[in-house]
C-alpha cells in the first residue's frame, strides 16, 4: 500500500510526526554539509544524496557517557546515567545507512547485548528515503542494496512533486497509521505504486552507466589467510596516512575505545569512537598487536570484507555508500582495496 | 552534564603564573611587606614565563578559571636572559589567537613584575581580579564536565 | 599510590593567625593520595624538622608537602632533612600559605580555604614528584681570567696562590690596566706606580700565572668546570720568548709619530714600541699601523738592531684553544667620550682634557715629565676649572650620558686639586659640582682636607660654556647656592668624564652566556648575596666590569671572585641541579626548535637507531640536553610541539596537576 | 603535462638517477588521486596520472621514502616545495635521497567542490577556457574553474618553486594573495559573532584527525593528542572545549612553521576552514615581526624562536584593539 502525497505538503507531514514523537531529518547547514537535526517548523528537508556523517550517530554516538564516579574526599559513589530513551523518529535515511543498522545489529545487539545502543536503536522509528539522483561514488547495490527501495520501517520516494509513502514494519505502518492523511489530501491507489516502480526502474537505469555498476565483491570467505598474506597490502598501506576519517564516516564501522575523563570533582566514564587505523587502536600494557600501518590498514578492510562475511553468513560490513571514496585525504578507499583483491585473486588462480 | 544555575554564588577563579625568580618573589614580598590582595589569586611557580605552555593556560579554562596571568621579570631582567622574551611571543600570539576564537581578550593578560615589584604585584592582581568579576563567568572555553556539580 | 605527608606550620602566629592551620590539616588528611597530616608551630625548628624526618620513617611516606612560608625561604631546609632520613629531597613540595596567604589575607575564613587549596595543589604535584639525582661532571683545574688590570692580576693572583693554574688575557700588550697610568691614589696620595708595578712583577712572575697579553678570547664554549675558550693571539711580530726588552728597538725605530695610547695621545712614541717602561711582559710589539717595513716593505732597522733576532715581519694572529674550570670577567672600563659635550669645548681646544690625561700630565713618567704643562702651549696654568658629572648622572642618552654616578670622580677631582696645590700653590682651582659625594673611608676627610687646608673653590652648579679665546678658555657657569652667574678665565678645564664599560664587554657577554643590565655593566647573579658571580654558572665578576669601584673596592671583590673561583676549581666533581631539561628520544623528531630557544647552548643532536614495534631498526636525529649546561628555565618545553622535551621538577603533567587542584 | 611528466620520471628510472618515483595514481575516476610510489617505468606509463585534480601535497610523505634505500624522484608543486623546505629545515628528509623536480601549477580542483555544488554521476570533466565541463550520468554540467578550485588555490600565496633539483615548466611569480581578506573579515566581527562563528564550525569536528596526519607540518613521532601522558590526551571531540583546544594546540604547534599549503582545509570531512586558524597566526607573525614565510628558504628560524629585545609588541597588544 502506498500513500501519495503532494511534495509540497512535505512540511505539514513533517509537523504532523514530530507532534507524534521527536522527529529528526536531514538538514542542509551550508552548501557542502548536511546533517541529521531535530526537526522544528521551517526546517527544510534535505534532498541532498547523503549526509556528512551516516546515521549511525543515533545509536553509535560519537561520545557515549557511561557512567560517573564522583568522589568527595576520599569517598567514591558511582552514578549510573543510564536513562530509557523516548520514541523517535529518523526521517530520510538512505538504503545505504538502513542497511548498516542490520550490520551494527548484528554486533551491538548480539548477546550480550549492548544496552545502550539498545536502548536508542529500540525507540527508534526509521522511515527511509529513495535515491532519485545517485552518485558516481555509489555503488550499494553491490551489496545487494537497492538504492530505490530502501528498507526500513517505512519508507519513501519523492518523484516529479509527488512524495510516495509507505509502511513496512509493523512499527512504521503504526506510525503512518497514527498520521491524518486526509488532512494532507492524500491518495492511496494503484496509480502510487505504478508511479514508484516506474521511478525505481529510472534510478536503476541510471545506476547502470556508472562506472562502478560492475562492482561486485568476491566471496573471500574461503580465502582468509591467502588474503591476509597478500602483497597487495604493503604496497595500499604506504599510502594511507593513518588517519580516521574513513572511519569515523563509515556507517558500519562500530569500533570504540572507553576512556575516562577526570573532570576534577568526579570521573566520567565514556565510550567514544576510535579507529583502527589509529597507532594506539587496542593499545595494552605489552603494546598493540598491529604494529605497523600495514597491519591496521588490512584489519579495517579485511574485517570488513573478510572477517565480518565470515561470522554473518557471507553479508559485507560494507553499504556502498560512498562517505569514504569522498572523504578519503588521499582517496585510498575501499573500492581500490576491492579491486586490489581482485587483481590479486586472479594472479594467484592464472599461477 | 549538568548546567549550573546562574544564580549561585560565583566568585571569579584566577590563575596566576609566577616565575621563579622575578614574579614569584614579587608575590612574596606584597607578603612580607602585608599588602592585600584577593585571596581569589592562586599562584603557580615555574622557573621562568617561558616554561608556561599555552596548554596550562587553555586548561586552566577548562577547569574553570576566569582569568589566567602570567607574570614574568622585566624583558631585559630574565634570570635566563632569554625567557621572557620568547614569552612575550608566544603569549602575544597565543592571546590574539583567543580573541579572534571569540574568547573574551580581558581574561589572559601579561604582566612584568619585578622581585622589587611587591606593590606592583598587589596593584595588578587588584586590577586583574576587576576585571574579571565584570567579566563574570567563563563560558566560552569551559568544560561543563568540571563544574562542581 | 602515593603516600603523602602534609605538614602545616603555623609559624608562631604569622600563619595561624589569619589561616586555621588545623582546618588544613584536617582538610589534607581527606585528600586522596595523603596518608598523614598535622600542624605545628614551628616546622623550620628542629623539633618541627624532626617531626617530618619521624612521619617519613613512620609512614613510609612517598611525599612530602610542608604548607608553610615560600620555598624560596625554606625549600633547602626541609629538603635537606628530608634527605637526612633516605627520603629523595625532590619528592618535597612546598605550599606557600605565609607570604601568598596568611600576610596577604586578613579574613581567617578566606585565609583558610585558600591555604586549603594550596595545599591541595602542592600535594596534586608532591604526587606525581619523582625523585631527581644531580649529574656530576668532572672539574678542569685551571682558570680563565679576562682583563689584566688590578682587578685580573689580584685575581689571578689569589687564584694561583691557592695552587690553581691561572690564565690572564689581556688584549694591550701589557698587564696593568687604568691602575697603571694613575699617579696617585686617593686618599692617600701614595704613587700609583709604586703599588701597582711590584703586583704586575708578581703576576708575570708566578708560576701558576701565564699571560696571555695582546690577546682576546673568540670564542667560549662548554660550561661550568669545563670550558672551552679559544684565544687570539694577535700578531706582534716580535717573538716573545726571544725579546728581552732591552728597547734598543725602540729607539731605532724611524717612525715616531704614533700617538703614545699610554699617555692617551698626549705625546708620540715609536711603531715598535713597549707600553711603559715597568710593563709586563716586558716585550716590544711592532704596531702594524704605522710600521714601514709592515705598510711599504722598506726598513726593517728593528730586525737589524735586534741581537736577540726576536723580530718577525711574518707573524700572522694565531688561535689557540684552553680548557678552564672557571671564568673571571674583569674587563674594567674606559672612559666616556666627551666630544659631544660640545659646551666644554673638549675638541676645540687641546687645554681641556680629562681627567685621566690630566693624571698622565701629572705623573712623572708622564709626557711632560711630572711637569704639569697645559698641552697647548706648554706653559703652567694659574687657574684650573674642574667639572664633575660630565656624562654621569645624566639621563640624555644621545649624548652618550650615562644614569649613574661614577662614583671615583669625587674623590679624584679632590686629589687632582690637591696635587696641583701642593706642586703650585700659586694655582687658583675652581670645582663645579652637582653633588659631592665621599662615602668611603678617610674620603670625607680628604675632601675637606681640599676645601679647608688647600682652598680649593668647590662651587655647587653647573658650567654652561667654556670658550676657547686668546689662549684663555672663558668657563661661563652658575653658582647655585649664590645664585649668581660666574665667568672665570682659565688656563685649563679638566673633565670628570663618565667611565663605562669596556666596548669589548658585551660581546664578551655574549659568549660567556653572562647577562648585562641596560648599561652594559654585567649583572650580578644576585645584587646583594652573591655579587661576584654572573647568573651563568662557572662565570664570575672581578671589578669595574659589574660597576664602577674605586681601587680597594675592585681589590676586595677581585679577592672575592678569586675565592669563588677557588672554591669551585677545589672541587674534583660537580653536582649539577637536577631541575633540567631532558628529551624523550622515542618522541623527539629532531626539528632543532629547541636548541633555537636555548640561551646556553645545552642541546645538542645526535643520530640515533631506533628499534621500531615491527622489529626494524630507523635512524632518527633526536636532541640531547646537556644537564650540566642546562639551567632549567624550560623554554625548550614549550617550543617542542610533540612534548619531547620536558622539564625535572616541573613538568607538564605537575603543572597541569597543580592548574587543576586549584581550579577545582 | 603529464606525458612530460612521464617520460622524465622512465628517464631518472631508467638511467639510474633514481630507484623510484613519487607522484600520482587513479583508481576508477580520474579524480581519486592517491599518492603513489613508482618502482618502475613501466609502473610510471601504466599509472602515473597529473591532472587538476592532484592537489595532495606529496612532501610529507618523503619524511619515510628518504629513509629508505636509493633515491626517489618527487614532484613538487610550488606550494609543496615550500613544505619541503620546512622539513628540510627540521632536518625530517634525508636530502641526498631526494631528486625533487618541480613541476608548474595553475590550481588544483577537489570532486568535493563539484559534488558540493551538486554536480553528480561525474563521469569525465574537461577544461574549456576559463571553465570546467563535467560530462555526467545525468547530461553536461558546467562551472568555472575558479569556483571549482580549492580554497587554497583561489588565494595562492606563490608560483614559484622555492627548491627543485630540477624544473620542468616555466617558473611562476610569488603572488599578491588576498589569503588574509577571510581572516581580516572575522577579525572585523565582534567576540560575540566570532565565537557563534567559531563554535559552529569545530563543534563539527570528529576529531577524525586527517588535518592532523596530512599536515606536513605535523611530523610528530608521537602527537600530544595521542599521548596518554601529556595531560591532553583525547580520542575524541567530547565537548566544546576539546574541539577548541584541540585546534588552538594544533594552531600553535605549527605556528611559524605552517607554510600554509592548505592540505588540512582541503582534507576536512567536515568542512572546517581549518586554514584560517593558520593564516591568523601567519597574519599576527607578518604584522608584528615582519613578512615570514615559512619554508620559503631552508634553515630559516622560526619566528616563534626568534625575538628582538625591544622592538617586540607586548601581549596587551592585544586588549589594546588587537593586532592588524
Amino acid at each position: 500500500m502506498i500513500t501519495r502525497i503532494s511534495a509540497d505538503r512535505l512540511p505539514d507531514l513533517l509537523r504532523q510526526i514530530s507532534e507524534l514523537e521527536k522527529l529528526y531529518i536531514p538538514v542542509d547547514k551550508s552548501e557542502k554539509i548536511s546533517v541529521f537535526e531535530e526537526y522544528a517548523p521551517g526546517k527544510v528537508m534535505s534532498t541532498k544524496l547523503n549526509t556528512l556523517r551516516s546515521a549511525k550517530d543515533f545509536f553509535f554516538p560519537q561520545v557515549q557517557p557511561m557512567a560517573k564516579f564522583r568522589m568527595e574526599g576520599k569517598k567514591i559513589e558511582v552514578i549510573d546515567s543510564r536513562t530509557e530513551a523516548q520514541d523517535y523518529c529518523i526521517f530520510g535515511v538512505r538504503a545505504c545507512d538502513v542497511r548498516s543498522f542490520d550490520i551494527l545489529d548484528r554486533v551491538f545487539l548480539a548477546d550480550p547485548v549492548d544496552t545502550y545502543y539498545e536502548n536508542r536503536r529500540k525507540h527508534a522509528t526509521i522511515i527511509s528515503f529513495a535515491c532519485s539522483e545517485p552518485s558516481e561514488t555509489c555503488f550499494c547495490h553491490s551489496f545487494g542494496i537497492d538504492a530505490a527501495k530502501p528498507a526500513g520501517d517505512a519508507r519513501m520516494w519523492m518523484a516529479n512533486d509527488i512524495i510516495y509513502l509507505e509502511g513496512i514494519s509493523e512499527k512504521g505502518k503504526a506510525l503512518l497509521e497514527k498520521l491524518d492523511l486526509a488532512a494532507l489530501d492524500a491518495v492511496t491507489d494503484e496509480k502510487a505504486e505504478r508511479d514508484v516502480e516506474a521511478e525505481e526502474r529510472r534510478v536503476h537505469e541510471i545506476q547502470q552507466k556508472m562506472p562502478l555498476y560492475r562492482l561486485t565483491p568476491a566471496d573471500n570467505r574461503e580465502k582468509e589467510l591467502a588474503i591476509f598474506h597478500s602483497p597487495i597490502w604493503k604496497e595500499l598501506s604506504d599510502k594511507c596516512l593513518g588517519c580516521g576519517s574513513c572511519t569515523f564516516v563509515c556507517p558500519t564501522c562500530q569500533c570504540f575505545d572507553i576512556e575516562d575523563f577526570d573532570g576534577g570533582h568526579g570521573v566520567e566514564r565514556y565510550r567514544c569512537w576510535d579507529s583502527c587505523m589509529y597507532k594506539d587502536f587496542t593499545m595494552m600494557a605489552a603494546g598493540t598487536p598491529r604494529k605497523t600501518q600495514l597491519e591496521r590498514f588490512r584489519q579495517r578492510f579485511m574485517h570488513k570484507l573478510v572477517y565480518y562475511p565470515i561470522r554473518n553468513d557471507g553479508m559485507y560490513s560494507c553499504v556502498g555508500c560512498g562517505r569514504c571514496l569522498r572523504r578519503c585525504p588521499i582517496h585510498m578507499n575501499i573500492v581500490k582495496v576491492m579491486k586490489a583483491m581482485e587483481e590479486d585473486a586472479q594472479c594467484e588462480t592464472k599461477n | 552534564m549538568q548546567m549550573t544555575s546562574d544564580n549561585e554564588t560565583w566568585e571569579p577563579k584566577i590563575i596566576a603564573f609566577c616565575c621563579n625568580w622575578c614574579s614569584y618573589s614579587g608575590a612574596d614580598l606584597a607578603g612580607t611587606n602585608r599588602l592585600n590582595y584577593p585571596a581569589n589569586v592562586k599562584i603557580i611557580r615555574v622557573p621562568c614565563s617561558c616554561r608556561i605552555n599555552p596548554m596550562f593556560i587553555l586548561r586552566a579554562f577548562q577547569r574553570g578559571a576566569d582569568g589566567v596571568i602570567i607574570c614574568g621579570c622585566h624583558p631585559g631582567d630574565c634570570h635566563y636572559m632569554t625567557g621572557n622574551y620568547h614569552t612575550r611571543r608566544r603569549m602575544t600570539l597565543l592571546f590574539s589567537m583567543l580573541d579572534y576564537l571569540g574568547i573574551e581578550k580581558e581574561r589572559t593578560r601579561v604582566e612584568w613584575v619585578s622581585a622589587a615589584e611587591g606593590q606592583r604585584f598587589v596593584d595588578v592582581m587588584d586590577d586583574f581580579v576587576g576585571q574579571i568579576t565584570k567579566l563574570g563567568r567563563c563560558r566560552r572555553l569551559e568544560d561543563l564536565r568540571c563544574r562542581t556539580n | 599510590m602515593q603516600k603523602i605527608g602534609v605538614f602545616v606550620c603555623h609559624c608562631g602566629t604569622n600563619i595561624a593567625a589569619t589561616v586555621d592551620v588545623e582546618a588544613v590539616a584536617e582538610a589534607a588528611r581527606h585528600v586522596p593520595g595523603v596518608v598523614y597530616a598535622t600542624d605545628y608551630t614551628y616546622m623550620c625548628s628542629q623539633s618541627g624538622q624532626d617531626l617530618i624526618k619521624d612521619a617519613v620513617k613512620k609512614y613510609g611516606l612517598t611525599g612530602v608537602v610542608v604548607c608553610s612560608c615560600s620555598p624560596r625561604m625554606h625549600e633547602k631546609t626541609f629538603r635537606k632533612a628530608v634527605d637526612s632520613v633516605g627520603m629523595n629531597p625532590y619528592l618535597l613540595e612546598i605550599a606557600n600559605i605565609r607570604e601568598q596567604c596568611s600576610w596577604v589575607h586578613k579574613d581567617k575564613e578566606i585565609g583558610t580555604k585558600k591555604a586549603i587549596a594550596l595545599m591541595k595543589a602542592a600535594v596534586a604535584k608532591a604526587e606525581l614528584d619523582s625523585p631527581l639525582t644531580a649529574g656530576e661532571t668532572p672539574v678542569v683545574k685551571r682558570a680563565l681570567v679576562i682583563g689584566g688590570g688590578i682587578a685580573g692580576m689580584q685575581t689571578a693572583l689569589d687564584i694561583a696562590d691557592a695552587g690553581y693554574d691561572v690564565d690572564i688575557v689581556e688584549k694591550n700588550p701589557t698587564i696593568g690596566g687604568k691602575m697603571a697610568q694613575l699617579d696617585k691614589t686617593f686618599p692617600t696620595l701614595d704613587c700609583s706606580s709604586c703599588i701597582v708595578t711590584p703586583k704586575m712583577v708578581e703576576v708575570g712572575q708566578n708560576e701558576k700565572i701565564h699571560i696571555y697579553s695582546y690577546s682576546e678570547v673568540t670564542n667560549v664554549s662548554g660550561f661550568v668546570g669545563n670550558f672551552k675558550v679559544t684565544i687570539k693571539r694577535k700578531a706582534r711580530y716580535v717573538d716573545e720568548t726571544k725579546c728581552t726588552g732591552c728597547g734598543l728597538c725602540t729607539e731605532k725605530c724611524p717612525m715616531k709619530k704614533v700617538p703614545n695610547e699610554f699617555n692617551l695621545g698626549l705625546n708620540n712614541r715609536s711603531a715598535v714600541y713597549i707600553p711603559f717602561a715597568q710593563a709586563v711582559p716586558k716585550v716590544a710589539t711592532i704596531d702594524p699601523n704605522y710600521c714601514l717595513m709592515l705598510n711599504k716593505g722598506v726598513c726593517g732597522l728593528c730586525s737589524k738592531v735586534c741581537g736577540a733576532g726576536a723580530i718577525n715581519y711574518k707573524d700572522t694572529d694565531k688561535e689557540i684553544e684552553v680548557e678552564y674550570g672557571a671564568i673571571v670577567a674583569a674587563t674594567g672600563y674606559e672612559i666616556m667620550d666627551v666630544s659631544k659635550y660640545d659646551e666644554y669645548a673638549y675638541s676645540q681646544s687641546p687645554d681641556v682634557v680629562t681627567s685621566l690625561e690630566y693624571e698622565r700630565l701629572m705623573n712623572a713618567a708622564g709626557p711632560t715629565g711630572g711637569e704639569l704643562l697645559r698641552p697647548s702651549d706648554h706653559k703652567r696654568p694659574k687657574t684650573i676649572v674642574f667639572v664633575q658629572c660630565v656624562g654621569s648622572r645624566e639621563c640624555d642618552s644621545t649624548r652618550g650620558g650615562k644614569p649613574y654616578c661614577s662614583k671615583i670622580c669625587c674623590m679624584y677631582t679632590a686629589k687632582h686639586a690637591m696635587l696641583t696645590k701642593d706642586h703650585y700653590p700659586d694655582t687658583d682651582i675652581y670645582v663645579f659640582y652637582i653633588d659631592v659625594r665621599t662615602p668611603g673611608k678617610n674620603f670625607d676627610e680628604f675632601y675637606r682636607r681640599a676645601v679647608e687646608q688647600y682652598g680649593v673653590h668647590y662651587i655647587k652648579g653647573a658650567v654652561g660654556k667654556v670658550t676657547p679665546e686668546n689662549g684663555k678658555l672663558i668657563v661661563q657657569a652658575s653658582d647655585l647656592l649664590m645664585n649668581e652667574q660666574l665667568t672665570i678665565d682659565a688656563d685649563m678645564v679638566v673633565l670628570a668624564a663618565a667611565i663605562e664599560p669596556s666596548h669589548s664587554a658585551r660581546h664578551l657577554a655574549t659568549m660567556l652566556t653572562a647577562s648585562m643590565d641596560t648599561n652594559d655593566w654585567f649583572t650580578e647573579a644576585h645584587p646583594k648575596l652573591r655579587p661576584v658571580e654572573s647568573p651563568t654558572a662557572g662565570v664570575f665578576l672581578s671589578g669595574v666590569c659589574q660597576g664602577p669601584k674605586d681601587i680597594p673596592e675592585t681589590v676586595a671583590q677581585a679577592g672575592a671572585a678569586a675565592s669563588k673561583v677557588i672554591g669551585l676549581l677545589s672541587k674534583d666533581k660537580l653536582a649539577g641541579n637536577p631541575c633540567v631539561a631532558h628529551s624523550d628520544e622515542m618522541m623527539c623528531t629532531g626539528c632543532s626548535q629547541c636548541a633555537d630557544v636555548c640561551p646556553y647552548g645545552a642541546i645538542t643532536y645526535v643520530d640515533k637507531e631506533f628499534r621500531m614495534r615491527d622489529r626494524t631498526t630507523k635512524v632518527r636525529r633526536v636532541a640531547q640536553v646537556n644537564p650540566a649546561v642546562c639551567q632549567g628555565c624550560g623554554a625548550c618545553t614549550v617550543t617542542c610541539p610533540s612534548g619531547a622535551m620536558d622539564l625535572n621538577g616541573f613538568s607538564n603533567s605537575e603543572i597541569m596537576a597543580e592548574v587543576d587542584a586549584l581550579c577545582r | 603535462m603529464q606525458d612530460e611528466l612521464i617520460k622524465r620520471a622512465c628517464e631518472l628510472l631508467d638511467d639510474g638517477t633514481v630507484n623510484r618515483v613519487l607522484g600520482w595514481s587513479t583508481g576508477d575516476f580520474f579524480y581519486d588521486i592517491t599518492p603513489t610510489v613508482f618502482g618502475s617505468a613501466e609502473d610510471v606509463k601504466k599509472n602515473f596520472v597529473y591532472n587538476d585534480f592532484c592537489g595532495a601535497n606529496l612532501s610529507k610523505y618523503l619524511i619515510a621514502e628518504s629513509q629508505k634505500e636509493g633515491k626517489i624522484a618527487v614532484f613538487l608543486k610550488p606550494c609543496d616545495t615550500y613544505s619541503f623546505n620546512q622539513l628540510m629545515t627540521e632536518h625530517r628528509l634525508k636530502r641526498e635521497n631526494i631528486y625533487a623536480i618541480g613541476i608548474p601549477c595553475d590550481g588544483k580542483v577537489s570532486a568535493e567542490t563539484l559534488h558540493d555544488a551538486g554536480i553528480h554521476g561525474i563521469l569525465g570533466v574537461k577544461r574549456d577556457g576559463d571553465d570546467l565541463v563535467c560530462d555526467t550520468v545525468y547530461g553536461s554540467r558546467r562551472m568555472s574553474f575558479d569556483a571549482a578550485q580549492d580554497e587554497r588555490c583561489r588565494s595562492c600565496k606563490s608560483r614559484r618553486h622555492v627548491v627543485y633539483d630540477e624544473l620542468l615548466g616555466e617558473e611562476g611569480e610569488v603572488l599578491d594573495s588576498h589569503r588574509f581578506d577571510e581572516v581580516e573579515k572575522l577579525e572585523a566581527m565582534t567576540p560575540e559573532e566570532r565565537f557563534n562563528f567559531w563554535q559552529g564550525e569545530l563543534s563539527r569536528c570528529i576529531r577524525c584527525n586527517a588535518c592532523r596526519n596530512v599536515c606536513p607540518a605535523c611530523n610528530c613521532e608521537l602527537c600530544v593528542f595521542d599521548n596518554p601522558k601529556s595531560g591532553v590526551f583525547s580520542k575524541a571531540a567530547s565537548n566544546d572545549f576539546e574541539d577548541a583546544n584541540f585546534h588552538i594546540i594544533r594552531a600553535f604547534h605549527v605556528a611559524g612553521r605552517c607554510t600554509d599549503c592548505g592540505e588540512c582545509s582541503r582534507v576536512c570531512p567536515e568542512h572546517i576552514p581549518l586554514h584560517l586558524l593558520n593564516r591568523k597566526f601567519i597574519k599576527d607573525i607578518d604584522t608584528l615581526y615582519g613578512d615570514y614565510q615559512a619554508g620559503e628558504k631552508e634553515g630559516q628560524m622560526s619566528p616563534l624562536s626568534a625575538f628582538t629585545e625591544d622592538k617586540d609588541a607586548e601581549p596587551s597588544i592585544v586588549q589594546k584593539g588587537g593586532i592588524r
